[in-house]
């Protein structure tokens, strides 16, 4: 089942420079967010992708406008790079109305029916079962449409991770599954947390294509997706990829962080996504300072105007708050 | 939705043939619904309601799942949010423990979570009840229970008619409703009219008409009430009874109205005392009637013990007819 | 359970550090006892309760678990059948609904269905409540939910005392007891006796004595009520909070006693208002004190919606101060 | 990880009689449970498991007393093997006070301290976790006991066989997993459950040892049985079973087997474990027509006694409903 490829071609330079942009704008949007969560002006429980752009980034390029996508409370990253605006998840994490989920559901909830993006969720694993539905969705409607489910490696422990893809693999449903091993589960170490920490081969147990991703390079994650989704949408059922990579920020902004030591974070940065790959790009001639200098512009004023948005935003007025849970509508 | 046309004669059917023909007729009227769950096609359904729709609708419709609550519970939510009608049933309710979070973190939060960009039409049906001395784990009554959470729908159909009309309007309705069928209802025999459909799911329904007091109902309880009801109608009491039909959201203005007539209430809940509907059907009488009342609101429950196997000590758990008539009689000689 | 003796002096610590200090002091008392959970070791615990443990008592006592709330739950009944004391740690209610049914069908059964030949001494904590903006799939209040179940124990630590004494009665306690610490109360700060042990975990406890209203609530709202409390005496109002502290079995004698004496009562519970602990407490007090009222009972409640995360609205959706005190206001207007 | 064998030595007389008649045993109590549940005295939920005796009578030889037993609502041939008495497994169908859980359980949930026995649980998959946690116990207090947790191949689809495999084999605890798999959970066959239908396969992932055992061959689960909980005992960490068998009978007594053919049936049933094993018997020369007729003789007379047992035993007084609710002593 393993495929793993290292190193797939450069992409011509234009991509190139989308990949690095999609991740630096997440980056750069998120250290935004830490910032904005110290000022607070973000309140709650905040998960930062930091270090693991080239996942969502990556991924996104083989989907389509029609695909679903259903991600976890670390889902900054994946809302972006879906192409959701940047001003209607700041506005979401500031709790205003022109929030994405209208200030309702925060970091942890980015919704947003436009692009098919069906949340964030927080409860680790409570994602993969709605994935599969979908999928059965599309599969009965007879859409060729991908539904890409994004958890942690800590979800794998979960009942529902085994009772998702047995179901999906028996009944071959176009659902893509997207594993982001960054080794810890909150403070949890995945070998404290497995007993069998080979993820991509626990995948293939259930006859399920699976794959083990290098998820610090942006090329080997998009060229795993498109393997994936391509497999899938020609009716071959899920694929699992495991996209091997670290978080360099803590698990959320209350960890102290007393489970792993400052090398090991140290050792995985130098390996961070968007400093190798713009470094292959330079080797490769397709970056320069003015080209990297026009990015960070570009990306600064975005993360300013959707600050900017997201302050302007008004608040939901109190006496909504007991719309919407039941559809408006004379139901009976 | 369509209220009932009078004329065209009627049927006898039992409960179980009644959901069986609101599902059929739910398949055919719309490509969108299908029905998945644990043994609903080559089983025929562990109560036996599905027989016969698999060899009519083939596999894609009639799904049988694997034995894994949840996900087939969340897949029902994603099905629902993909544009597809689900209907997913879980055997009993027991097993519906296994799916709770789905329910309960997904299925009742996205639509407001999301600021009311998704709903999920989604249908869950499940078996409820005791009295089949099923023991501990298999004989819970949570619909009550489940009437806690904001965000789903719960109805309890009751009659031959509620069970063949209220599946329909809860697949019209674009939240996730819970169907709560009580196992001992589906060998029951009754007439409805050949051309019966869809019932409304919103309203309480006086089931009896009475003046002395308000029996409030609901579900596997009714028949029961009923009896009683009659019974002490030979005592003089003319009680009316009250099918509170949804438990979620419950019918206050039917609850209250019967409870100003009568200004007496006794609630019948085959849940557990604490907690339940009962309390809830109490405490709205409290809020909103209590200058009406003759005397306090009285309530028979389940006994707070897992329902025991044993056929003397499971009846002795349960509401039964000569509890509700004594706490009737006791109601009667309460007030001062 | 040991009584607290005078002398000694006091200390004073937050909330968090008196579960810590209950904790320590079990591991240390009994060797039987472990404490299981996510993150309870390495990580220090998701709320920083448990920080130090594992440096203290080693990986075998206070053990990490993968994230599987089902199986950890349950082998913590395993473990409890099997001769040891465990004390699982479930971050926070939130999570438990994927435990559930294990509680349900497992701890809350296995005693009464086996003839009582089988005891489960199982102690499981988790953090509850809402207030920190975490939205509605971690903002859960449930506890009251929970007292619905026969068989298992519910309490309501709202105090330091009582996040200092309650573990050691319900690890005292042969039967499943639940712990749920309103996360809002961690850094709560107070004063307790040096020799603070056990307390016990049947009766109620009048916080504040008064005898215009009673205002009967728990956990995280405690402090609320007693403000508004406060608030109210300045009016002239003179109102007495009971502090419920055990959900599952209620003290009946104190909620009672206490109405009889001030003949109003409004319960202040964050559960949402629809079948919760706060239409039980009415259900009881209609039951048992109706003819010594003078008002109806009323509840400040949560709003019935998923808690949302914007501060301003999920202030509006729990209950706070303000309303209770225009209910209190309201109540002692509503006399006729 | 399989080392499944085939044909393992005939044992001594005595104790070839043993299990013969331990098989027998169970088939005639429970053809007379399915008699009494058409006579009404037994009632509710009556799950037989003729046609596997072999499993409960192999795998009981492995244990000590101090073994403990998780079994499933399919449990009165665990029961019997694991030594409780007839009458009081009797009764308690009967719904008896004299019952072994006082007529409170019935068929599914027969309990008894004495073998430590810890219930029949009629929630699929719901006593997994509970073995893993006496496993833990007794780990912990060191003790060198084996729990044995039976349970349906239906039960593998569920999140809490996922669950349960991991958290025993990430903390090497001492339980013996014994999979019955009869091919149907109900009406669903396997390969409409798993997407992977090699069950013993499925376990070996979770990094345990696993064998796939003829489970009509009640010398194959004995000496496979030992195997496990010797390596059990020596601190290796749980064992998996998946012992291959077929129930004779319709799931319960209201299943109208729609889903599977006589034909199917008839040729299990020439593979019988009682059949089979007489016959292998006879050819050693261990068996003759007397010696059979003397221990159904004896049965006849147990299940007899069981049944007389049951017939006198007392209903529990109305008035003990809600005793036991809660352990009665001053607990506070
Ligand atoms: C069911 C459940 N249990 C526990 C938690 C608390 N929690 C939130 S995130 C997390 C760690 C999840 O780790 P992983 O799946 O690896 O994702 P990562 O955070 O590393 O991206 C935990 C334990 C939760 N949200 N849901
Ligand atoms: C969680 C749960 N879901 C559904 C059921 C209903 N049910 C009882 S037995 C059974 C089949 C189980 O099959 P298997 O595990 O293979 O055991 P077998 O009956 O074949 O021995 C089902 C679906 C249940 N008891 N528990
Ligand atoms: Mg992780
Ligand atoms: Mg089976």
């Amino acid at each position: 089942m393993t495929q793993s490829e290292k190193g797939p071609a450069m992409p011509d330079r234009a991509h190139a420079l989308d990949l690095l942009r999609g991740m630096i704008r997440i980056r750069r949007f998120e250290e935004k967010c830490a910032e904005l969560y110290s000022a607070m002006k973000i309140r709650g429980f905040l998960h930062l992708c930091i270090g693991e752009e080239a996942i969502p980034v990556g991924v996104m390029q083989a989907l389509t406008p029609q695909d679903a996508i259903v991600a976890t409370y670390r889902e900054h990253g994946h809302a972006l790079a879906r192409g959701m605006s940047a001003g209607a998840v700041m506005a979401e994490m500031y709790g205003k109305v022109g929030g994405c989920s209208r200030g309702r559901g925060g970091s942890m909830h980015l919704f947003d029916a436009a692009t098919r993006f069906y949340g964030g969720n927080a409860i680790v694993g409570g994602g993969l079962p709605l994935a599969v539905g979908l999928g059965l969705a599309d599969r009965m409607q007879e859409k060729a449409n991908v539904t890409a489910c994004f958890f942690g490696e800590g979800a794998v422990a979960e009942g529902e991770f085994h009772e998702s893809m047995n179901l999906a693999a028996l009944w071959r449903l176009p659902v893509l599954f997207l594993c982001e091993n960054n080794l810890y589960a909150m403070g949890t170490a995945l070998q404290l947390s497995e007993s069998n920490t080979d993820i991509h081969e626990k995948a293939a147990g259930y006859g399920v294509a699976s794959e083990a991703v290098d998820g610090m390079d942006v090329l080997a994650v998009e060229a795993a997706a498109r393997r994936a989704s391509d497999a899938i949408r020609a009716g071959k059922g899920p694929y699992f990829l495991e996209l091997r990579t670290y978080r360099f920020r803590p698990h959320s902004m209350f960890d102290p962080e007393l489970y792993r030591d400052k090398d090991e974070i140290e050792a995985w940065k130098r390996r961070g996504p968007i400093v190798t790959f713009s470094g292959h790009l330079r080797d490769a001639g397709l970056l320069d300072d003015a080209a990297l200098a026009s990015i960070e512009a570009e990306v600064e004023r975005e993360v300013d105007e959707a600050v900017a948005f997201a302050e302007a935003s008004d608040w939901e007025p109190v006496g909504d708050l007991t719309r919407d849970v039941y559809t408006e509508e004379d139901a009976a | 939705m369509t209220a009932h046309a009078a004329g065209g004669g009627t049927i006898a059917l039992t409960y179980r043939e009644a959901v069986r023909a609101a599902l059929r007729e739910a398949l055919e009227a719309d490509p969108r619904v299908f029905l998945m769950g644990e043994d609903v096609g080559r089983y025929g359904g562990c109560y036996a309601v599905s027989t016969g729709l698999l060899a009519d609708f083939g596999p894609e419709r009639i799904r049988d799942t694997p034995l894994s609550e949840s996900v087939f519970v969340g897949a029902g939510i994603g099905a629902a949010l993909g544009g597809m009608r689900p209907i997913v049933e879980v055997m009993t309710v027991n097993f519906s423990l296994l799916a709770i979070d789905q329910i309960v973190n997904n299925a009742a939060t996205i639509r407001h979570m999301s600021g009311g960009q998704f709903s999920i039409p989604l249908v869950i049906r499940m078996a409820t009840g005791g009295g089949k001395q099923l023991a501990a784990q298999h004989s819970h009554s949570l619909e009550g229970w489940y009437a806690h959470i904001p965000g789903i729908r719960v109805v309890t159909p009751a009659t031959i008619a509620d069970a063949r009309g209220m599946l329909a309007s809860a697949l019209a309705c674009p939240d996730p409703v819970l169907i709560f069928e009580n196992a001992l209802l589906y060998n029951e025999k009754g007439e409805i009219p050949a051309d019966a459909g869809a019932v409304d799911i919103d309203r309480a329904a006086i089931r009896r008409p009475g003046s002395d007091v308000s029996l409030i109902t609901y579900g596997g309880s009714l028949g029961k009430t009923l009896t009683a009801a009659e019974s002490l109608a030979g005592q003089g009491i003319e009680a009316e009874v009250v099918d509170l039909r949804t438990l979620r959201p419950l019918d206050d203005a039917t609850i209250l109205d019967s409870v100003r007539r009568t200004r007496r209430a006794v609630i019948v809940d085959e849940g557990w005392r604490s907690v339940g509907i009962a309390a809830e059907v109490m405490a709205r009488i409290m809020e909103q009637a209590f200058y009406d009342l003759d005397a306090p609101v009285a309530r028979v429950c389940s006994e707070e013990v897992p329902i025991p196997y044993a056929r003397h000590l499971e009846a002795a758990a349960l509401p039964q007819t000569d509890k509700i008539i004594r706490a009737v009689e006791h109601l009667m000689g309460s007030h001062d």
